[in-house]
Protein backbone atom coordinates (compact mmCIF):
# COMPACT_ATOMS: atom_id res chain seq x y z
CA UNK A 1 0.00 0.00 0.00
CA UNK A 2 3.13 2.38 0.07
CA UNK A 3 4.07 4.34 -2.90
CA UNK A 4 8.21 4.21 -3.39
CA UNK A 5 9.96 5.99 -5.50
CA UNK A 6 13.70 7.16 -6.07
CA UNK A 7 14.15 9.76 -8.47
CA UNK A 8 16.29 13.36 -9.29
CA UNK A 9 13.45 15.53 -10.02
CA UNK A 10 11.42 17.22 -7.72
CA UNK A 11 8.64 15.90 -6.14
CA UNK A 12 5.08 17.80 -5.81
CA UNK A 13 3.85 17.34 -2.21
CA UNK A 14 0.68 18.67 -2.93
CA UNK A 15 -0.02 16.01 -5.65
CA UNK A 16 1.40 13.49 -3.52
CA UNK A 17 -0.77 14.47 -0.86
CA UNK A 18 -3.78 14.27 -3.65
CA UNK A 19 -2.75 11.21 -5.25
CA UNK A 20 -2.47 9.57 -1.90
CA UNK A 21 -6.29 10.07 -0.41
CA UNK A 22 -8.32 10.97 -3.63
CA UNK A 23 -11.76 9.44 -2.80
CA UNK A 24 -10.61 7.80 0.31
CA UNK A 25 -13.11 8.57 3.22
CA UNK A 26 -11.68 5.77 5.29
CA UNK A 27 -8.55 8.20 6.39
CA UNK A 28 -9.19 10.33 9.12
CA UNK A 29 -4.91 11.61 9.27
CA UNK A 30 -1.67 12.32 6.94
CA UNK A 31 1.50 12.66 8.71
CA UNK A 32 4.20 13.90 6.41
CA UNK A 33 7.79 15.06 6.83
CA UNK A 34 9.82 16.52 4.39
CA UNK A 35 13.92 16.63 4.60
CA UNK A 36 15.48 19.68 2.96
CA UNK A 37 18.91 20.96 1.80
CA UNK A 38 19.89 23.29 4.21
CA UNK A 39 22.49 26.08 2.88
CA UNK A 40 24.93 25.61 5.55
CA UNK A 41 26.68 23.36 7.94
CA UNK A 42 27.93 25.23 11.05
CA UNK A 43 28.47 28.77 9.37
CA UNK A 44 30.04 26.63 5.82
CA UNK A 45 28.60 27.93 2.67
CA UNK A 46 26.72 25.03 0.81
CA UNK A 47 27.15 25.11 -3.09
CA UNK A 48 24.94 21.31 -3.33
CA UNK A 49 24.40 18.03 -1.72
CA UNK A 50 25.02 14.95 -4.02
CA UNK A 51 23.04 12.38 -2.96
CA UNK A 52 24.49 8.66 -4.13
CA UNK A 53 22.53 5.22 -3.50
CA UNK A 54 22.94 1.51 -4.76
CA UNK A 55 20.11 0.98 -6.62
CA UNK A 56 19.52 -2.91 -6.79
CA UNK A 57 19.46 -2.15 -2.91
CA UNK A 58 17.40 1.14 -2.60
CA UNK A 59 13.95 -0.02 -3.85
CA UNK A 60 14.07 -3.31 -1.58
CA UNK A 61 15.32 -1.45 1.72
CA UNK A 62 12.92 1.31 1.50
CA UNK A 63 10.05 -1.62 0.47
CA UNK A 64 11.41 -3.39 3.87
CA UNK A 65 11.06 0.02 6.03
CA UNK A 66 7.58 0.61 4.93
CA UNK A 67 6.16 -3.07 5.39
CA UNK A 68 8.07 -2.78 9.03
CA UNK A 69 5.68 0.19 9.43
CA UNK A 70 2.77 -1.52 7.98
CA UNK A 71 2.91 -4.17 10.31
CA UNK A 72 3.69 -1.85 13.22
CA UNK A 73 0.66 0.58 12.60
CA UNK A 74 -2.78 0.02 11.08
CA UNK A 75 -2.41 2.13 8.17
CA UNK A 76 -3.98 3.13 5.09
CA UNK A 77 -1.48 3.97 2.70
CA UNK A 78 1.96 5.68 2.18
CA UNK A 79 4.70 7.20 0.61
CA UNK A 80 8.45 7.29 0.03
CA UNK A 81 10.03 8.98 -2.14
CA UNK A 82 13.79 9.73 -1.79
CA UNK A 83 15.61 12.03 -4.22
CA UNK A 84 19.44 10.93 -5.85
CA UNK A 85 21.90 13.41 -7.56
CA UNK A 86 22.64 17.00 -7.33
CA UNK A 87 20.59 18.76 -5.02
CA UNK A 88 20.82 22.65 -4.11
CA UNK A 89 20.16 24.15 -1.00
CA UNK A 90 16.24 24.34 -0.06
CA UNK A 91 15.74 21.82 -2.50
CA UNK A 92 13.08 18.76 -0.92
CA UNK A 93 15.41 15.75 -0.76
CA UNK A 94 12.79 12.99 1.15
CA UNK A 95 9.64 13.01 1.48
CA UNK A 96 7.38 10.73 3.88
CA UNK A 97 3.72 10.44 4.11
CA UNK A 98 1.29 7.91 6.10
CA UNK A 99 -2.17 8.11 6.46
CA UNK A 100 -4.68 6.08 9.42
CA UNK A 101 -8.22 6.29 10.52
CA UNK A 102 -6.35 8.53 13.49
CA UNK A 103 -3.44 11.03 14.08
CA UNK A 104 -1.77 8.73 16.73
CA UNK A 105 -0.97 5.86 14.02
CA UNK A 106 -0.31 8.62 11.20
CA UNK A 107 2.51 10.50 13.38
CA UNK A 108 4.08 8.13 14.95
CA UNK A 109 4.78 6.25 11.41
CA UNK A 110 5.84 9.20 9.63
CA UNK A 111 8.51 9.78 12.83
CA UNK A 112 9.28 5.61 12.35
CA UNK A 113 9.83 6.18 8.88
CA UNK A 114 11.94 8.98 8.75
CA UNK A 115 14.38 7.75 11.37
CA UNK A 116 14.88 4.40 9.62
CA UNK A 117 15.24 5.51 6.28
CA UNK A 118 17.84 7.70 7.93
CA UNK A 119 19.95 4.46 9.13
CA UNK A 120 18.79 1.47 6.96
CA UNK A 121 18.37 2.39 3.30
CA UNK A 122 21.66 2.72 1.08
CA UNK A 123 21.78 6.39 0.30
CA UNK A 124 25.27 8.78 1.29
CA UNK A 125 25.04 12.30 1.17
CA UNK A 126 28.65 14.25 -0.07
CA UNK A 127 28.24 18.51 0.69
CA UNK A 128 29.91 20.73 -1.63
CA UNK A 129 31.38 23.61 0.04
CA UNK A 130 31.03 27.10 -1.81
CA UNK A 131 34.82 27.07 -1.03
CA UNK A 132 35.40 23.99 -2.73
CA UNK A 133 35.77 21.30 0.23
CA UNK A 134 34.22 18.25 -0.46
CA UNK A 135 32.76 16.57 2.75
CA UNK A 136 31.00 12.50 3.16
CA UNK A 137 28.31 13.28 5.72
CA UNK A 138 29.00 11.30 8.67
CA UNK A 139 26.21 9.06 10.32
CA UNK A 140 24.80 10.80 13.82
CA UNK A 141 25.20 9.01 16.57
CA UNK A 142 21.78 10.85 17.34
CA UNK A 143 20.28 9.41 14.32
CA UNK A 144 20.81 5.84 15.63
CA UNK A 145 19.44 6.31 18.98
CA UNK A 146 16.35 7.63 17.18
CA UNK A 147 15.99 4.96 14.97
CA UNK A 148 16.73 2.27 17.87
CA UNK A 149 13.92 3.92 19.78
CA UNK A 150 11.19 2.49 18.03
CA UNK B 1 41.87 -25.56 -4.79
CA UNK B 2 40.09 -23.15 -7.26
CA UNK B 3 38.98 -19.75 -6.24
CA UNK B 4 35.21 -18.26 -6.92
CA UNK B 5 34.27 -15.24 -8.33
CA UNK B 6 31.80 -12.18 -7.07
CA UNK B 7 30.56 -8.58 -7.87
CA UNK B 8 31.97 -6.01 -5.66
CA UNK B 9 30.31 -2.33 -5.18
CA UNK B 10 31.65 -0.08 -3.95
CA UNK B 11 29.95 3.43 -2.54
CA UNK B 12 30.96 6.90 -0.92
CA UNK B 13 34.40 7.70 0.05
CA UNK B 14 35.29 3.73 -0.34
CA UNK B 15 34.65 4.06 -4.09
CA UNK B 16 36.62 7.33 -4.32
CA UNK B 17 39.50 5.67 -2.56
CA UNK B 18 39.57 2.42 -4.18
CA UNK B 19 39.25 4.35 -7.41
CA UNK B 20 36.48 2.06 -9.41
CA UNK B 21 32.83 1.66 -8.08
CA UNK B 22 32.24 -1.93 -9.44
CA UNK B 23 34.79 -5.07 -10.33
CA UNK B 24 33.96 -8.55 -10.84
CA UNK B 25 37.07 -10.37 -9.38
CA UNK B 26 38.25 -14.01 -8.29
CA UNK B 27 38.09 -14.60 -5.22
CA UNK B 28 41.01 -17.29 -3.13
CA UNK B 29 38.52 -20.90 -1.55
CA UNK B 30 39.44 -19.82 1.88
CA UNK B 31 37.96 -16.49 1.89
CA UNK B 32 34.77 -17.71 3.47
CA UNK B 33 32.90 -14.66 5.26
CA UNK B 34 32.19 -10.87 4.55
CA UNK B 35 35.10 -10.24 7.17
CA UNK B 36 38.31 -12.35 5.19
CA UNK B 37 36.77 -10.62 1.91
CA UNK B 38 37.36 -7.17 3.43
CA UNK B 39 40.87 -8.22 4.88
CA UNK B 40 41.96 -9.74 1.87
CA UNK B 41 40.99 -6.70 -0.32
CA UNK B 42 42.95 -4.21 2.16
CA UNK B 43 45.68 -6.01 0.86
CA UNK B 44 45.28 -5.59 -2.55
CA UNK B 45 47.00 -2.18 -2.94
CA UNK B 46 47.01 1.15 -1.50
CA UNK B 47 43.61 2.04 -2.74
CA UNK B 48 41.75 -0.61 -0.69
CA UNK B 49 44.24 -0.33 1.94
CA UNK B 50 43.09 3.21 2.21
CA UNK B 51 39.38 2.26 2.04
CA UNK B 52 39.34 -0.61 4.74
CA UNK B 53 41.65 0.88 6.94
CA UNK B 54 38.37 2.82 8.76
CA UNK B 55 37.39 -0.79 9.82
CA UNK B 56 34.55 -0.23 11.96
CA UNK B 57 33.16 2.14 10.09
CA UNK B 58 32.84 0.25 6.98
CA UNK B 59 29.68 -1.48 6.42
CA UNK B 60 28.38 -3.64 3.70
CA UNK B 61 25.42 -6.08 1.89
CA UNK B 62 25.69 -9.48 0.43
CA UNK B 63 23.52 -9.67 -2.73
CA UNK B 64 21.48 -6.34 -1.39
CA UNK B 65 20.97 -6.96 2.32
CA UNK B 66 22.94 -5.81 4.93
CA UNK B 67 25.57 -7.99 6.39
CA UNK B 68 28.08 -8.16 9.09
CA UNK B 69 31.72 -9.30 9.12
CA UNK B 70 30.71 -13.10 9.85
CA UNK B 71 28.20 -13.26 7.08
CA UNK B 72 29.32 -16.24 4.65
CA UNK B 73 29.74 -15.25 0.99
CA UNK B 74 29.83 -17.76 -2.01
CA UNK B 75 30.64 -17.83 -5.79
CA UNK B 76 28.25 -15.05 -7.91
CA UNK B 77 27.55 -13.18 -4.77
CA UNK B 78 26.84 -9.00 -5.38
CA UNK B 79 29.04 -7.81 -1.95
CA UNK B 80 28.99 -3.69 -1.76
CA UNK B 81 31.07 -2.24 0.57
CA UNK B 82 30.15 1.37 1.60
CA UNK B 83 30.00 4.08 4.87
CA UNK B 84 27.56 3.82 7.33
CA UNK B 85 24.53 5.45 5.36
CA UNK B 86 23.45 9.00 5.71
CA UNK B 87 19.94 9.29 3.80
CA UNK B 88 16.78 10.90 4.41
CA UNK C 1 6.50 33.21 12.23
CA UNK C 2 3.48 31.18 12.11
CA UNK C 3 0.23 31.87 9.31
CA UNK C 4 -2.95 31.25 11.42
CA UNK C 5 -6.07 31.14 9.69
CA UNK C 6 -9.82 29.80 10.34
CA UNK C 7 -11.67 29.50 7.14
CA UNK C 8 -14.27 27.57 5.02
CA UNK C 9 -12.44 27.48 1.80
CA UNK C 10 -10.36 24.10 1.56
CA UNK C 11 -6.49 24.54 1.47
CA UNK C 12 -4.12 22.99 -0.87
CA UNK C 13 -1.47 21.90 0.98
CA UNK C 14 1.17 22.10 -1.64
CA UNK C 15 0.83 25.49 -1.96
CA UNK C 16 1.27 26.01 1.73
CA UNK C 17 4.74 24.04 1.93
CA UNK C 18 5.48 26.22 -1.04
CA UNK C 19 4.56 29.38 1.07
CA UNK C 20 6.40 28.47 4.11
CA UNK C 21 9.62 27.19 2.66
CA UNK C 22 10.06 29.06 -0.65
CA UNK C 23 13.95 30.48 -0.82
CA UNK C 24 14.44 29.31 2.88
CA UNK C 25 17.42 27.57 2.91
CA UNK C 26 18.09 27.51 6.72
CA UNK C 27 14.87 24.84 6.95
CA UNK C 28 16.26 20.98 7.18
CA UNK C 29 12.52 19.48 8.00
CA UNK C 30 9.23 20.38 7.48
CA UNK C 31 6.19 17.84 9.55
CA UNK C 32 2.93 18.00 8.46
CA UNK C 33 -0.32 17.19 9.85
CA UNK C 34 -3.64 16.85 8.03
CA UNK C 35 -6.57 15.96 9.43
CA UNK C 36 -9.81 14.44 7.31
CA UNK C 37 -13.08 14.03 7.88
CA UNK C 38 -13.70 10.40 8.12
CA UNK C 39 -17.26 8.72 6.03
CA UNK C 40 -18.35 6.62 8.84
CA UNK C 41 -18.40 6.70 12.54
CA UNK C 42 -18.56 2.76 13.82
CA UNK C 43 -19.75 1.70 10.68
CA UNK C 44 -22.31 4.39 10.94
CA UNK C 45 -22.02 6.52 6.92
CA UNK C 46 -21.88 10.04 8.00
CA UNK C 47 -23.04 12.53 5.72
CA UNK C 48 -21.16 15.84 6.50
CA UNK C 49 -19.61 17.10 9.48
CA UNK C 50 -20.45 21.21 10.41
CA UNK C 51 -17.46 22.31 12.50
CA UNK C 52 -18.63 25.29 15.04
CA UNK C 53 -16.57 27.83 16.55
CA UNK C 54 -15.92 30.73 18.88
CA UNK C 55 -14.69 33.25 16.22
CA UNK C 56 -13.80 36.17 19.11
CA UNK C 57 -11.57 33.44 20.76
CA UNK C 58 -10.35 31.17 18.45
CA UNK C 59 -7.43 33.02 16.25
CA UNK C 60 -5.98 33.86 20.24
CA UNK C 61 -6.44 30.42 20.93
CA UNK C 62 -4.38 28.88 17.85
CA UNK C 63 -1.35 32.02 17.90
CA UNK C 64 -1.45 31.40 21.88
CA UNK C 65 -1.16 27.39 20.88
CA UNK C 66 1.67 28.18 18.31
CA UNK C 67 3.53 30.48 20.87
CA UNK C 68 3.49 27.74 22.96
CA UNK C 69 5.13 25.70 20.28
CA UNK C 70 7.62 28.23 19.53
CA UNK C 71 8.87 28.64 23.13
CA UNK C 72 9.68 24.86 23.12
CA UNK C 73 11.46 24.21 19.99
CA UNK C 74 13.33 26.16 17.96
CA UNK C 75 11.40 26.59 15.05
CA UNK C 76 11.66 28.44 11.35
CA UNK C 77 8.09 29.07 11.24
CA UNK C 78 4.91 27.17 10.69
CA UNK C 79 1.22 27.56 9.61
CA UNK C 80 -2.05 26.33 11.35
CA UNK C 81 -5.46 26.55 9.42
CA UNK C 82 -8.54 25.12 10.50
CA UNK C 83 -11.99 25.15 8.35
CA UNK C 84 -15.25 25.53 10.05
CA UNK C 85 -18.22 25.32 8.09
CA UNK C 86 -20.12 22.07 6.58
CA UNK C 87 -17.94 19.52 5.42
CA UNK C 88 -17.89 16.37 3.51
CA UNK C 89 -16.28 13.04 4.27
CA UNK C 90 -13.08 12.55 2.82
CA UNK C 91 -12.58 16.54 3.50
CA UNK C 92 -9.74 18.12 4.97
CA UNK C 93 -10.53 19.49 8.01
CA UNK C 94 -7.17 20.90 9.47
CA UNK C 95 -3.66 21.22 8.15
CA UNK C 96 -0.30 21.89 10.94
CA UNK C 97 3.04 22.64 9.50
CA UNK C 98 6.11 23.21 11.59
CA UNK C 99 9.73 23.76 10.24
CA UNK C 100 12.90 23.51 11.55
CA UNK C 101 16.63 23.02 11.05
CA UNK C 102 16.16 19.10 12.10
CA UNK C 103 13.22 16.99 11.97
CA UNK C 104 13.34 16.42 15.63
CA UNK C 105 11.93 19.80 16.36
CA UNK C 106 9.74 20.14 13.31
CA UNK C 107 8.07 16.60 14.32
CA UNK C 108 7.65 17.02 17.91
CA UNK C 109 6.04 20.46 17.28
CA UNK C 110 3.79 19.07 14.71
CA UNK C 111 2.32 16.45 17.14
CA UNK C 112 2.44 19.04 19.84
CA UNK C 113 0.08 21.53 17.66
CA UNK C 114 -2.31 19.10 16.83
CA UNK C 115 -2.72 17.37 19.82
CA UNK C 116 -3.42 20.94 22.06
CA UNK C 117 -5.43 22.00 18.76
CA UNK C 118 -7.65 19.16 19.59
CA UNK C 119 -7.92 19.88 23.23
CA UNK C 120 -7.48 23.99 23.24
CA UNK C 121 -8.93 25.62 20.69
CA UNK C 122 -12.83 26.75 20.87
CA UNK C 123 -14.10 24.09 17.76
CA UNK C 124 -16.83 21.61 17.86
CA UNK C 125 -17.63 19.23 15.80
CA UNK C 126 -21.34 18.03 14.87
CA UNK C 127 -21.32 14.76 13.12
CA UNK C 128 -24.82 14.55 10.48
CA UNK C 129 -25.36 10.85 9.62
CA UNK C 130 -26.90 9.67 6.53
CA UNK C 131 -29.61 8.36 8.47
CA UNK C 132 -30.60 11.55 9.52
CA UNK C 133 -29.57 11.32 12.92
CA UNK C 134 -27.01 14.38 14.65
CA UNK C 135 -24.47 14.01 17.29
CA UNK C 136 -22.38 16.66 19.08
CA UNK C 137 -19.12 14.57 18.93
CA UNK C 138 -17.47 13.71 22.88
CA UNK C 139 -14.12 14.91 23.72
CA UNK C 140 -12.42 11.95 23.80
CA UNK C 141 -10.16 11.20 27.22
CA UNK C 142 -6.95 9.89 24.84
CA UNK C 143 -7.09 13.54 23.10
CA UNK C 144 -6.95 14.91 26.66
CA UNK C 145 -4.18 12.54 27.79
CA UNK C 146 -2.41 13.29 24.36
CA UNK C 147 -1.83 17.24 24.99
CA UNK C 148 -1.32 16.71 28.89
CA UNK C 149 1.94 14.39 27.75
CA UNK C 150 3.99 17.47 26.34
CA UNK D 1 -28.21 47.09 45.15
CA UNK D 2 -28.27 46.99 41.62
CA UNK D 3 -27.12 44.33 39.03
CA UNK D 4 -24.68 44.78 36.32
CA UNK D 5 -24.14 43.68 32.35
CA UNK D 6 -22.48 40.58 30.97
CA UNK D 7 -22.79 39.34 27.15
CA UNK D 8 -23.13 35.57 27.03
CA UNK D 9 -22.87 33.26 24.47
CA UNK D 10 -23.65 29.80 23.97
CA UNK D 11 -22.39 27.04 20.97
CA UNK D 12 -22.93 23.61 20.19
CA UNK D 13 -25.18 21.39 22.25
CA UNK D 14 -25.45 24.64 24.94
CA UNK D 15 -26.90 26.86 22.38
CA UNK D 16 -29.22 24.12 20.75
CA UNK D 17 -30.77 23.57 24.48
CA UNK D 18 -31.02 27.01 25.67
CA UNK D 19 -32.26 27.99 22.27
CA UNK D 20 -29.58 31.11 21.14
CA UNK D 21 -26.62 31.63 20.64
CA UNK D 22 -26.28 35.07 22.30
CA UNK D 23 -27.63 37.23 24.18
CA UNK D 24 -27.08 40.52 26.69
CA UNK D 25 -28.60 40.54 30.04
CA UNK D 26 -28.66 42.05 33.66
CA UNK D 27 -27.40 39.98 36.16
CA UNK D 28 -28.11 40.57 40.06
CA UNK D 29 -24.86 42.07 41.73
CA UNK D 30 -24.32 39.61 44.19
CA UNK D 31 -23.22 36.81 41.02
CA UNK D 32 -19.21 37.28 41.34
CA UNK D 33 -18.24 33.89 39.67
CA UNK D 34 -18.33 31.91 36.68
CA UNK D 35 -19.87 29.07 39.21
CA UNK D 36 -22.21 31.31 40.71
CA UNK D 37 -23.43 32.64 37.01
CA UNK D 38 -23.95 29.20 35.74
CA UNK D 39 -26.38 28.54 38.73
CA UNK D 40 -28.03 31.47 38.26
CA UNK D 41 -28.67 30.92 34.49
CA UNK D 42 -29.60 27.48 35.23
CA UNK D 43 -32.67 28.44 37.63
CA UNK D 44 -33.86 30.99 34.48
CA UNK D 45 -35.92 28.33 32.24
CA UNK D 46 -36.11 24.61 31.12
CA UNK D 47 -33.83 25.07 28.11
CA UNK D 48 -30.77 26.84 30.52
CA UNK D 49 -31.83 23.80 33.03
CA UNK D 50 -31.16 21.26 30.34
CA UNK D 51 -28.25 23.24 29.40
CA UNK D 52 -26.60 23.30 32.53
CA UNK D 53 -27.60 20.37 34.09
CA UNK D 54 -24.89 18.93 32.17
CA UNK D 55 -22.47 20.06 35.07
CA UNK D 56 -18.76 19.17 34.66
CA UNK D 57 -18.80 19.07 30.82
CA UNK D 58 -19.79 22.92 31.07
CA UNK D 59 -16.88 24.77 29.90
CA UNK D 60 -16.69 28.46 29.82
CA UNK D 61 -14.13 31.38 28.74
CA UNK D 62 -14.43 35.06 30.29
CA UNK D 63 -13.31 37.65 27.61
CA UNK D 64 -12.17 35.19 25.04
CA UNK D 65 -10.09 32.95 27.43
CA UNK D 66 -10.51 29.84 29.27
CA UNK D 67 -11.86 30.18 33.10
CA UNK D 68 -12.88 27.73 35.66
CA UNK D 69 -15.66 28.12 38.01
CA UNK D 70 -13.79 30.42 40.83
CA UNK D 71 -13.09 32.95 38.18
CA UNK D 72 -14.22 36.62 38.69
CA UNK D 73 -16.89 38.37 36.55
CA UNK D 74 -18.17 41.77 36.34
CA UNK D 75 -19.58 44.74 34.02
CA UNK D 76 -19.39 44.28 30.41
CA UNK D 77 -17.57 40.38 30.49
CA UNK D 78 -18.08 38.35 27.82
CA UNK D 79 -19.19 35.01 29.23
CA UNK D 80 -19.02 32.40 27.09
CA UNK D 81 -20.85 28.50 27.90
CA UNK D 82 -19.35 25.13 25.62
CA UNK D 83 -18.99 22.02 26.05
CA UNK D 84 -15.42 20.23 25.72
CA UNK D 85 -13.75 21.42 22.42
CA UNK D 86 -13.67 18.52 19.73
CA UNK D 87 -12.08 20.77 16.79
CA UNK D 88 -8.29 19.23 15.10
Amino acid sequence: MFAIRVQEAPFDVGAEFAALTAGRADIGGIGCFVGTVRGDVGGRALAAMTLEHYPAMTERALAAIAAEAEGRWELLGGTIIHRVGCLLPAAPIVLVLAAARHREAALAATGFLIDWLKTKAPFWKKESFADGGEVWVEARAADEAAAARW
Amino acid sequence: MSGFRVHLLYFAWLRERIGCGEEEIEVPAEIRTLGALSAWLAARGPGYASAFAAGKSVRAAINQSFAGPEAAIGPGDEVAFFPPVTGG
